[in-house]
């Protein structure tokens, strides 16, 4: 079972890549309004494109698709793409059963669905993020391990004068355990599944954690990059910058893809537009992807399966 | 010979437990002014409001017998009562015109059974108030709320709305006891101007208003009619002693 | 003590409380009104929302709010006053009748979240309606009509007696008695029932959580077929309300300014709702004025 | 015989009856039709917990973990109850004295300035939304709170200040209805027998409106109980009954809130949040029952 699923994976995005490459030469034309209707699409029926789509799903990854659909239907008139939120589950719900033709998560449908439903799912990886755990300004720590961070979140360590900070009580705030940033933060910064300590404080929403984090004195979390700014402190981890770079080139690890899934493979339309997602032009320097704070999946020097897996 | 337009047969009203009107059998004439007088409480009220079926509006109220309007028994379940109650108009003891203007409250009724020519209606609506004699008085100001009249004068726009439908009865229900002596007085003659086109059956607890208006006159007492006769003759020369006691004041 | 330091020390108290009860009140409007009022400008109330810019506003949130007010209560108004007609005119009293004013009175205190659920499982997944305006529209009936039935009940019952029987009276039908007696005496109080139940509608977000959904796609304000993805007048696009807004920004919100934006919504949430909660005052008293003033 | 003219007339206006009834029939067909599915779904969707994922229902009402996707998952709800109780019940003891204080003031001291001020500003209250609510909390209280008390400000305290708040107008103008209309003759006995007005208020009248005082009180706590947002932003969200009042925990509310969007509709973390909506349903019928039961003491 999940080695067809790696394998309906990796096809899926030597698949999107190919349109990658496809597109850098219409890429060029698009400024020009004429060639708005040979939409960068990689099969022939790419002139008469028509069909509605409905995407719904993750919160977080909202926004993007939204922007990015808004220039796919201008390309293609005939195309409507609704982008719904209502969360990764609802959105794999949706998709998984025929109501949604894309389901727009930030985990793999495996943590969420059945295995058989989730078998039903073709991946579609179009962006990365990354989080950073994040402090009150006022701790004195710019840096954690791995086993530091282990020890904050199980409340082994429970002031900061332990992990080389300022005599204060750590205040944690954390997510939901439903939170898939909560899921990508305990995999790939712990290592382990953590329980929610008593007093700790739950927030869904990356804003209420910023502003908690950053009012709150001895208090950490994890947040996406495009969320950090001055009012908190992003910690390294294990000496290791939280930036793009370093999460491209492999050396940061805490971060996940943001898929698209669709039920079986896509038809036409659906398929021109997840490949319009992946292409040059949302994912280059200036495009939307970077503009709205994600990492571009073309830029990713490693890759990582569903059970975590690192590839370079 | 006269005819009878409206009759009462063995007429039952009760209320839950309690029977409020006992076996009442009244024929009223055409063209008539029939009087119902008693004391407050004896089921005068209560059997006027069970001849056009507004009983019907209490749930707890229960009416048995028959009732005839020329051949037809109007007390069945399967009775129109809508129909019917075109047919038997009512003026209550408050004036209660609606929330509208002097002309809607007339034209109301007549459009809503079909009238709806412009012309037709306007006719209608100015030979009603003529009738009721409160013509002189709103001719100008037709469009105006209803509201804004006098009580007196919302008592006779209540019986021109009344008239407007074209009833053959038109049912009292001391219509006069809310008004002052002038407005009386008014409506009093206006009663008896009526019943040249319409039969009436009026409740009032004043009893020269019953000596004055009417031609015939039923006394009630606990539920029962105790006597029914010429209104002259219940006034000087009632039959039963409890009649002649209520007339000369001795109770009620 | 004597009996009359007593009276005077919980006089004293009462008014105290009283005092502060005020103050609190007021703080609480004054503290909103500070923060957002500065923030409003015709480009706040009229411009898209930005991601992750400063600058942006609140347009398209205060045209879903309203659109779906309108939208609700075009469903909710001839659903609620025909059933409280028929609760307050057609129903027996009986056994069936408290049963059903049981049920409606239940469903009247169902909290606001249960109704969003409810929507989420049966109008947006069941019935395929998706995170729309519609279905939130759905969602709200529901969360409005017990209120709206309890106004027109109200309403009737305020309606002297003498007007339905002197209508009867006349052999006009029991129907046509309630739509041309009745209900028009019974307007001002469902009018302004109405209105606040509006507010009401306006301020809510739980419920459109999970049933008109959280985005909002950019509208074309030329385009207003209501068929059009893109016209705002489309009532099966997903449409996130001022509330719902307040709420997201608050939460999620990327762009450098949220706080001001999440204040200045804030404040034009309490300015509409104050100006509905005056409007069904103004209503009221005008509608009454021109019953009674002519007397 | 006149038979056949009545029926002319009769035809129009007995199809209208007709019209009228069905119309009306419909809506509140609609009306019940609507409430019964709402139970219906929301109790299948709660029941399969325990009927397709095999919980245990006393697990989930008496459990003090939740952990839905621990190994092995628990569902241990108590927290959530114990949350929802203690904010409600909590708001309403600060509100219910606030409340009656109000009331007597709008009655019985100042009506003058109960009526122009008090009442309009109170009705005002009630028509702030809730997701205001909920941000003044977070930006007003929950700092308060962190800089006063010991703790990070979040927790019962807080949510059950901004309850309190909400829940203020319905037991204030329930109050005041009450006082309102006690008969007059009542008051004036006690004053001719020398009471001042505390001595009637404490002795007369505090009892006399007892059951419409509750009335109001009931409202209020099954309004506080089934609030979401505001809740969900000032409590913390801990799946753990706290220590203190200003440590961070959870209602029923705020754990569906948090969570419904990130689960999988038929996952047993999702079936997990629709048990807890039943309870709050199941709640909701208590609390309509003693509220009925309440106003049939009143009537007597």
């Amino acid at each position: 079972m999940k080695k067809s699923l790696i394998v309906t994976m990796a096809l899926t995005l030597s698949l999107s890549l190919a349109a990658c490459g496809n597109n850098t030469n219409n890429g060029a034309n698009n400024g020009n309004a004429a060639a708005s209707n040979n939409a960068p699409t990689n099969n022939a029926a790419s002139a008469d494109l028509s069909g509605s789509i409905l995407a719904s799903g993750s919160t977080a990854l909202q926004p993007l698709v939204d922007q990015v659909s808004k220039e796919f239907m201008e390309k293609n008139s005939g195309v409507s793409i609704q982008v719904q939120g209502g969360g990764s589950g609802t959105g794999l719900t949706q998709v998984s059963e025929g109501q949604a033709q894309i389901g727009n998560s930030d985990v793999f449908a495996e943590e969420k669905l059945d295995a058989d439903k989730a078998a039903e799912l073709v991946d579609h990886q179009v962006a990365v993020v990354a989080m950073a755990a994040v402090t009150n300004k006022d701790v004195g720590v710019d840096n954690l391990t791995k086993q530091q961070l282990v020890d904050i979140f199980t409340g082994k360590v429970t002031n900061w004068k332990d992990v080389g900070g300022k005599d204060a009580k750590i205040q944690i705030v954390n997510r939901p355990s439903s939170s898939g940033t909560r899921a990508t933060f305990e995999k790939f910064a712990l290592g382990t599944k953590t329980e929610d300590l008593e007093g700790s404080i739950q927030e869904d929403a990356s804003g209420t954690v910023k502003k908690l984090v950053s009012e709150t004195p001895g208090a950490i979390g994890y947040l996406a990059l495009s969320y950090l700014d001055d009012s908190v402190t992003a910690l390294k981890y294990d000496g290791v910058d939280a930036n793009v770079d370093n999460v491209a080139n492999g050396s940061y690890p805490v971060w996940a893809y943001e898929h698209m899934y669709t039920k079986g493979e896509p038809d036409a339309a659906t398929k021109a537009f997840l490949d319009y997602m992946v292409s040059e032009e949302v994912q280059n320097d200036e495009g939307d992807v970077v503009e709205m704070g994600y990492i571009p999946i073309s830029k990713m020097e490693v890759k990582r399966d569903a059970a975590g897996a690192v590839t370079k | 010979m006269i005819d009878i337009a409206l009759s009462a047969k063995q007429l039952n009203v009760h209320y839950g437990e309690k029977h409020a009107v006992h076996d009442v059998s009244l024929d009223f004439a055409e063209k008539e002014v029939t009087a119902l007088i008693g004391p407050s409480g004896c089921g005068k009220s209560t059997f006027l409001r069970s001849l056009n079926r507004m009983n019907d509006l209490i749930p707890s109220c229960r009416v048995t017998g028959d009732i005839w309007l020329k051949d037809q028994n109007i007390n069945g379940s399967d009775t129109d009562v809508v129909a019917l109650r075109k047919n038997i108009g009512m003026v209550w003891q408050r004036p209660n015109p609606f929330h509208k203007s002097i002309y809607e409250n007339i034209a109301f009724g007549p459009r809503y059974h079909g009238v709806k020519n412009k012309k037709q209606l306007d006719e209608i609506v100015e030979q009603s108030l003529r009738k009721a004699a409160i013509w002189e008085e709103t001719k100008d100001r037709l469009h105006k709320s209803a509201l804004a009249l006098s009580g007196g004068q919302q008592q006779r726009l209540c019986i021109a709305r009344t008239i407007a439908v074209k009833p053959d009865v038109i049912l009292m229900d001391e219509p006069a006891s809310a008004l002052d002596p002038i407005s009386t007085s008014k409506i009093e003659e206006l009663i008896s101007e009526l019943k040249q086109d319409y039969s009436i059956v009026i409740v009032t607890h004043n009893m020269h208003q019953a000596a004055r208006v009417s031609d015939k006159t039923a006394f009630f007492l606990n539920g029962h009619v105790v006597e029914y006769d010429k209104t002259e003759t219940i006034f000087t020369n009632p039959t039963n002693q409890r009649t002649n006691d209520y007339i000369t004041g001795r109770f009620g | 003590m004597s009996a009359k330091t007593a009276d005077k020390i919980a006089t004293g108290v009462i008014v105290f409380i009283t005092g502060l009860i005020a103050l609190a009140l007021l703080g609480l409007l004054g503290y909103i009104l500070f923060r957002g009022l500065g923030h409003i400008s015709w480009h706040f109330l009229t411009s898209p929302p930005e991601t992750i810019r400063k600058g942006g506003g609140i347009g398209p949130q205060l045209f879903n709010s309203l659109f779906l007010l309108v939208l609700t209560m075009i469903i909710t108004v001839p659903l609620g006053i025909g059933a409280g007609i028929y609760m307050s005119e057609y129903a027996k009293a009986g056994k069936i009748t408290s049963a059903i004013r049981l049920v409606v009175e239940v469903l009247s205190s169902f909290p606001s979240i249960i109704v969003g659920l409810f929507g989420l499982l049966v109008i947006v997944n069941k019935f395929n309606l998706g995170f729309s305006l519609l279905s939130g529209a759905l969602a709200l009936t529901i969360f409005n009509l017990p209120l709206m039935v309890r106004i027109t009940e109200q309403g009737l019952r305020s309606v002297p007696v003498q007007q339905k029987e002197a209508s009867l009276a006349l052999g006009i039908s029991k129907w046509k008695t309630i739509r041309s007696v009745q209900l028009p005496i019974a307007l001002p109080i469902v009018l302004s029932g109405s209105i606040l139940a509006a507010g009401r509608i306006f301020g809510e977000a739980a419920a459109l959580l999970f049933t008109a959904g959280m985005s909002s796609p950019r509208l074309d304000f030329s385009d207003w077929n209501p068929l059009h993805n893109d016209s705002p007048l489309n009532p099966l696009r997903p449409a996130e309300t001022l509330a719902v807004h307040i709420w997201k920004v608050n939460s999620e919100g990327l762009a450098p300014d949220a706080t001001q934006i999440a204040a200045g919504a804030s404040a034009v949430l309490i300015i509409t709702v104050l100006l509905f909660n005056l409007g069904a005052r103004a209503l009221g008293r005008y509608m009454h004025n021109r019953f009674t003033a002519s007397k | 015989m006149k038979k056949s003219n009545d029926r002319e007339v009769a035809t129009p206006h007995l199809a209208e009856e007709w019209v009228g009834k069905v119309y009306t029939f419909i809506c509140i067909l609609f009306l019940i039709i609507t409430i019964f599915s709402m139970v219906y779904f929301v109790a299948s969707k709660g029941l399969s917990t325990f009927i397709v994922n095999g919980v245990n229902v006393k697990d989930l009402l008496t459990g003090l973990k939740w952990k839905p996707d621990g190994e092995p998952p628990m569902f241990g709800a108590l927290p959530f109850i114990f949350g929802s109780f203690s904010t409600s019940i909590l708001a309403a003891i600060i509100a219910a004295p606030l409340g009656f204080c109000a009331a007597v003031f709008m009655v019985e001291l100042s009506p003058k300035i109960g009526r122009t001020f008090m009442q309009p500003v109170i009705e005002l209250l009630a028509g702030i939304p809730s997701v205001v609510y909920g941000f003044v909390g977070l930006s007003v209280i929950v700092p308060l709170f962190r800089d006063l008390f010991p703790g990070q400000g979040v927790g019962i305290a807080a949510g059950s200040l901004v309850l309190a708040f909400m829940i203020l107008p319905t037991i204030t103008t329930i109050a005041t209805d009450a006082l309102a209309s006690l008969p007059a003759g009542l008051k004036e006995g006690s004053y001719a027998l020398g009471a001042t007005r505390w001595q009637t208020i404490y002795r007369i009248v505090l009892p006399t409106t007892l059951p419409a005082q509750m009335t109001g009180i009931v409202l209020g706590i099954a309004r506080a109980f089934g609030e979401a947002l505001a809740v969900q932003m000032v409590i913390g969200n801990a799946p753990h009954i706290p220590n203190s009042l200003f440590e961070s925990t959870s209602t029923l509310t705020s754990a569906i809130t948090l969570s419904m969007g990130n689960t999988a509709m038929g996952s047993v973390q999702n079936n997990a949040l629709w048990s807890l909506a039943l309870i709050l349903m199941l709640m909701t019928f208590v609390f309509v029952f003693i509220i009925r039961w309440l106003e049939g003491r009143k009537k007597l």
